[in-house]
């Protein structure tokens, strides 16, 4: 797979303008500016922004509580983000929701619920009507190594296989779920494994790899989006810091984590691409500002931006009558639907 | 209350009420002793000659 | 008009949505070649094809939550869970997903689908295949609740229920299917949250829905014609928006009144309609609401007991002939 | 008698009652070497070890099954499941396994099983982790019910959970975990089904458990204080079985009542409230039942929302101000 | 492995009980005499009975519903059985419940649950009492290809598998659930690739070779005995009948069930004894005759029994209070818990 420079350029944009964002929100969220926790993708970026990285127009995604940069990859602006972090009335949710609780409809974002597992199934449904529709789009669903033991993990990759879905389940295997390490959760060593259940293919690649990343994606998704129905991709990395921001994470061993902290997901690609010469000492320096300008503003943004009101409180529990667009269809009211 | 003598029904009530009966003079034929909208009628009926002929209109 | 059963009146309001909106699609265990165990939608596959018609593997969250994906982005599932029992393994896609996502996300995207399923007790199939928890249902804010009690009803209701943009819970009666009634032949559809006065009466008012409306419509009109009691049978037909109007409306005729409800009494569809009765149309009450449902006890399989827990015709009269004024009618 | 928090008087019980009973065991995500999501099981993996505290994979309605399956071979499984939204998922294994199995198989096996989960709303988390489901549950013959409202009750309550033959729902409150009470050190059960008089009045009656009737006692002592009105706050405790007599007794006391509840009020817990109250003390009803409960929607996330759909003192006083007799108090 | 001749005829024999109890059982269904559903093991003989017959004292099952000749192995009358069919005041279930959901916890029965997949997860609690209790018992867990669909399924065996509990499961795989072919269900030839994805054996046998049911399950049993955690064993049969006594299973291709019919179990091992001379024409129609009695007599026991009393519908939501002894522990009241 021969990747454009703008293309690893952007990709590595994504991965930094994740990290800083989040970090922003870390620190918004100890200031007591946020309610709620905190769960980021530290250690993840190559996994979620490679993964987003690889879809096409129309394509949909499914994320859990570690993509955000599967929204920015998906055109979500930082704005809107910081909006729905701190609960503003203009937010992706109105103020309903908040945290990674975003949804795009219009960037064919489905929202996050957080039961985990349960939005498999979902991703399936979102499948089927790409697949009834006819269209040569995809799903990209993501869930973490805990999620794989639930049972609707079981019953959508099934039924994706059945149906021959063009659906690609991404497993970002961060090693834990909350305190929960793999070899309590499961007796297998890859969760790429779990695929052979279902009849679909499954490869496991180093997730802190971008680059490993981006190809086996590419991969799954030349199989699902020809018809031949789901992949998977096992994606191992790791969660450096803890479950939520309230999380010490003592029960990690210090030693595995130090190991992983040599393999930043950022600086390994950081170094690739200076060493390709894609990335220089100044133009990197330049995109850092560029990217703690944009996250200010941002901030500044959603802060200026007013609490939802409180007599509102009652709209939407009901969707209003009349008819409504399939999604991704011509008439659809979603110009911004990439 | 003693269970023996139960107080009148909201209806009763209301209905005695709007006829200005003193609903203490009205005696429960239920099986429990309260007073309701048929033991208020029928004193009425017995009682309160030309005003009240008809069952009250109930407004729905 | 034509007389149909109420297992045709569904085949052919389904027949009728497939037919009229490309986006509506049926999906559920047997539903395809097997033609429904219930045989609720013969002929369709045949007629639509595997895409319209999805047979699903045994997988009720899964595939609940694969309509709420469809649904997410603009189709019409209409999904059958073989029984209301098995509705239960799908509680968190219909609760936290199909019920919620709306709300939550700001209105970025309706969920127009429907489950329809059938429930209910009396044909001896014990208690993991004999429940009735639409209790469960009504609860929840987001979601329409409706349970017709009639042929023609469930024909408008199901019209209405594939059109609206939000979950619906549409549940059927085992003991109802193979029930007759007239059917106007034109697309007519029947909003939500209005009940219907299924007979005018004086002195007492009977709330019901499903197979107990249709058996107090019965037990009311033997006791017409037995001269007895004059009773006003009021079918709630959607329990989720509920008709409050229409309900007060013929206590404040009646000044009594009794929920007759096939489901367990504590906790049960009873509750609400007699706390409500009390709150809205207290100055009117000559008695208390009266409740006549099931024994408290999952449903038995032998006829002794299961005619023990069940309640019915028998139940309904007993309450009546308490409840009711202690005049002759007029 | 020792002042701790209810958390305290949790982890303390499950200490007890594994060290009495070596068939009790816990089971549950992130109990044992995280000690909790809240804490609840701190140090319990260190004292009894891996097998009496099993950490489970994220899989509820498996664990949930799991606990039944130990439950009928005698074990004393207690479940906690991370939070109430999640039990959801459990449904059927609590419907259709553990409510049932003692009666549908003519008493072969009880099933002596605790769930505990922590619920309710106050705390931003939004739609899907700030639920009050406790109807569906209360709805379900063969499960017991509880949601205590401080220390001394949680700990007498599960107690008799933990020694209870049956399936037992424990629910707790998020807003709970803090609250400090007088906590006897001895060994002491209290018994299901039984109301408490958390205070007495002569005005109006305030029904409620859990962490809405902390609330309400504290809204009735502020009343007293400023020689407002006389309120009797009845805490329900145990929601199934109701301790109807408590409530009926103190309502004919009174003439006067109010459920003040977290949950949306149609069909939620006041309801059967309402109904009964109506049903068994007619005609000592001076006014309608009021219900105090949420506003019907999905729970949002930002405060001033939140705050607009939760209720709360501010909307119990008022419901007392309507209600209340015109008189001033004596 | 060597089968004395003993257990061998006895197996035999449980299979012809089976299949003439159920016979029974259908005739009545056909006069009105019992409401509901019959669903059979008609051609599954060898799975169902060859499973069951490998087990020892303090063994549990967890059966299905086509799982009669489990009960009949591990102890249950054919009268009592004929009880609970014809629904008697003295049936285990004391009338409460019908048909296939008998369960006898004195024989380490677990009582049926129709929700499929459902009683994966309780047969793991039962083993992981046994695992707690420190016994060398295990739990044989029976379910349809069906059910393998189930989240259920997929929970309890990875659960099992982390927890190294004492656990076999045996596939039923009939060919379809209900009307709804393999095809349809799951993309996978053999049910045992399932075990892949939880670190477990699998294995796939011909279910309508009891020999080989009985060799595949003492491996298993082997395994899961030792406490290495759970065993799966696919054993692959037909549904010679329709789902219920009620389907004429017309979507299923006339050749496949005449070729199945072919591989009747019964008459397979019924060759197999003749040839080794364990089973003569004689000593089979004693038998015959003997199973014919016996069922029988259960018609008549159980026609003689009086129905339940309507008037006891409330009792048993509830168990009483007091002390309960574990099942399996000396102080129980299971005497004939084998
Ligand atoms: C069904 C369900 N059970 C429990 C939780 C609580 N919970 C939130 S995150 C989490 C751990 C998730 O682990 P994993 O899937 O590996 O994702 P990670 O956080 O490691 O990215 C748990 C148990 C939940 N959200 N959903
Ligand atoms: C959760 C659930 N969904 C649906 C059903 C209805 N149902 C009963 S048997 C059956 C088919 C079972 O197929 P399989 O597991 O292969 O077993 P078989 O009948 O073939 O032995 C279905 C769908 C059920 N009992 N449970
Ligand atoms: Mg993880
Ligand atoms: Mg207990
Ligand atoms: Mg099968």
């Amino acid at each position: 797979m021969e990747l454009e420079r703008a293309t690893l350029l952007q990709t590595y944009r994504f991965m930094c303008l994740t990290r800083a964002l989040e970090d922003r929100i870390r620190t918004l969220f100890l200031q007591g500016r946020i309610a709620g926790g905190v769960y980021t993708a530290r250690g993840h970026e190559a996994t979620t922004v490679g993964a987003a990285m690889m879809l096409r127009d129309g394509d949909c995604i499914v994320p859990q509580h570690r993509d955000l940069g599967m929204h920015l990859v998906r055109g979500v602006s930082p704005r809107s983000i910081l909006c729905q972090w701190l609960a503003r009335g203009n937010s992706p949710t109105l103020g309903r929701d908040g945290q990674m609780h975003i949804g795009d409809m219009h960037h064919g974002i489905v929202p996050m619920i957080s039961m985990l597992g349960e939005s498999l199934p979902v991703a399936c449904g979102v499948a089927l009507t790409m697949k009834m529709k006819h269209r040569s789009t995809v799903v990209l669903a993501a869930c973490g190594d805990g999620a794989t033991n639930t049972g609707s993990f079981h019953e959508a990759l099934n039924f994706a296989s059945v149906q021959k879905l063009p659906l690609v389940l991404v497993i970002e295997n961060n090693g834990y779920a909350y305190s929960t390490p793999a070899a309590r959760q499961f007796a297998i060593q890859n969760l790429s494994e779990r695929a052979l259940a279902y009849g679909m293919p499954g490869e496991s690649v180093d997730g802190n790899d971008v680059l490993a990343v981006m190809e086996a994606l590419e991969r799954a998704l030349v199989h699902a989006r020809s018809g031949q129905g789901p992949a998977l991709v096992e994606c191992k990395t790791f969660r450096v810091r803890g479950h939520s921001e309230s999380d010490q994470a003592d029960y990690v061993p210090p030693e595995l984590r130090a190991e992983w902290l040599k393999k930043d997901p950022l600086q390994r690609f950081e170094a690739y691409l200076m060493q390709e010469d894609i990335l220089t000492t100044t133009s990197r320096t330049e995109m850092m500002a560029q990217i703690q300008a944009e996250v200010d503003d941002a901030v500044s943004y959603a802060e200026q931006s007013p609490a939802p009101d409180g007599a509102t409180v009652s709209h939407y529990v009901y969707a209003p009558d009349g008819p409504i667009a399939v999604v991704g269809e011509p008439e659809a009211d979603n110009p911004h639907y990439v | 209350f003693a269970d023996a003598q139960r107080p009148p029904s909201p209806l009763a009530r209301r209905i005695a009420a709007e006829h200005h009966v003193d609903i203490a003079q009205v005696r429960g034929s239920s099986p429990h002793g309260r007073v309701t909208k048929d033991d208020v009628v029928s004193y009425l009926e017995q009682n309160v000659q030309g005003q009240a002929k008809q069952p009250p209109v109930v407004e729905t | 008009m034509a007389e149909i059963s109420f297992r045709q009146a569904l085949n052919e309001t389904l027949r009728d949505e497939l037919t009229r909106d490309e986006n509506v699609f049926l999906m559920g265990e047997e539903i395809g070649v097997f033609e429904g165990s219930y045989k609720i939608t013969a002929g369709l596959l045949k007629e639509f094809g595997p895409k319209r018609v999805v047979d699903t593997p045994i997988a009720e969250n899964g595939f609940v939550g694969m309509a709420v994906g469809a649904a997410m982005l603009g189709l019409r599932p209409v999904v059958e869970i073989m029984t209301f029992n098995f509705i239960v393994l799908a509680m968190d896609e219909i609760l936290n997903h199909a019920a919620k996502i709306h709300y939550m996300f700001g209105g970025q995207t309706p969920i127009p689908m429907v489950i329809r399923t059938p429930g209910g007790g009396g044909q001896q199939l014990s208690a993991t295949h004999s429940q009735n928890l639409e209790t469960w249902f009504a609860h929840i804010p987001g979601l329409h609740v409706v349970a017709p009690s009639n042929p023609a009803d469930a024909k408008g209701m199901l019209k209405t229920a594939i059109r609206n943009n939000n979950p619906v819970i549409f549940i059927e009666h085992l003991g109802l299917y193979n029930t007759k009634g007239d059917v106007p032949e034109e697309d007519y559809t029947i909003p939500f949250g209005k009940a219907k006065i299924a007979r005018e009466g004086t002195d007492l008012t009977v709330i019901s829905y499903s197979r107990m409306a249709s058996l107090a419509l019965e037990v009311a009109n033997r006791l017409e014609q037995e001269n007895k009691w004059s009773i006003e049978v009021v079918d709630l037909r959607s329990l989720r928006p509920l008709d409050k109007e229409t309900i007060v409306n013929s206590v404040k005729k009646t000044g009594r009144a009794i929920v007759f409800e096939e489901d367990w009494r504590s906790y049960g569809i009873g509750a609400e309609i007699a706390a409500t009765i009390q709150e809205e149309a207290f100055d009117y009450l000559d008695a208390p609401v009266k409740r006549v449902a099931n024994v408290e006890v999952p449903l038995p399989y032998s006829k002794p007991l299961e005619t023990a827990a069940l309640t019915g015709a028998r139940q309904l009269l007993e309450a009546i002939d308490e409840l009711a004024p202690r005049r002759r009618r007029r």
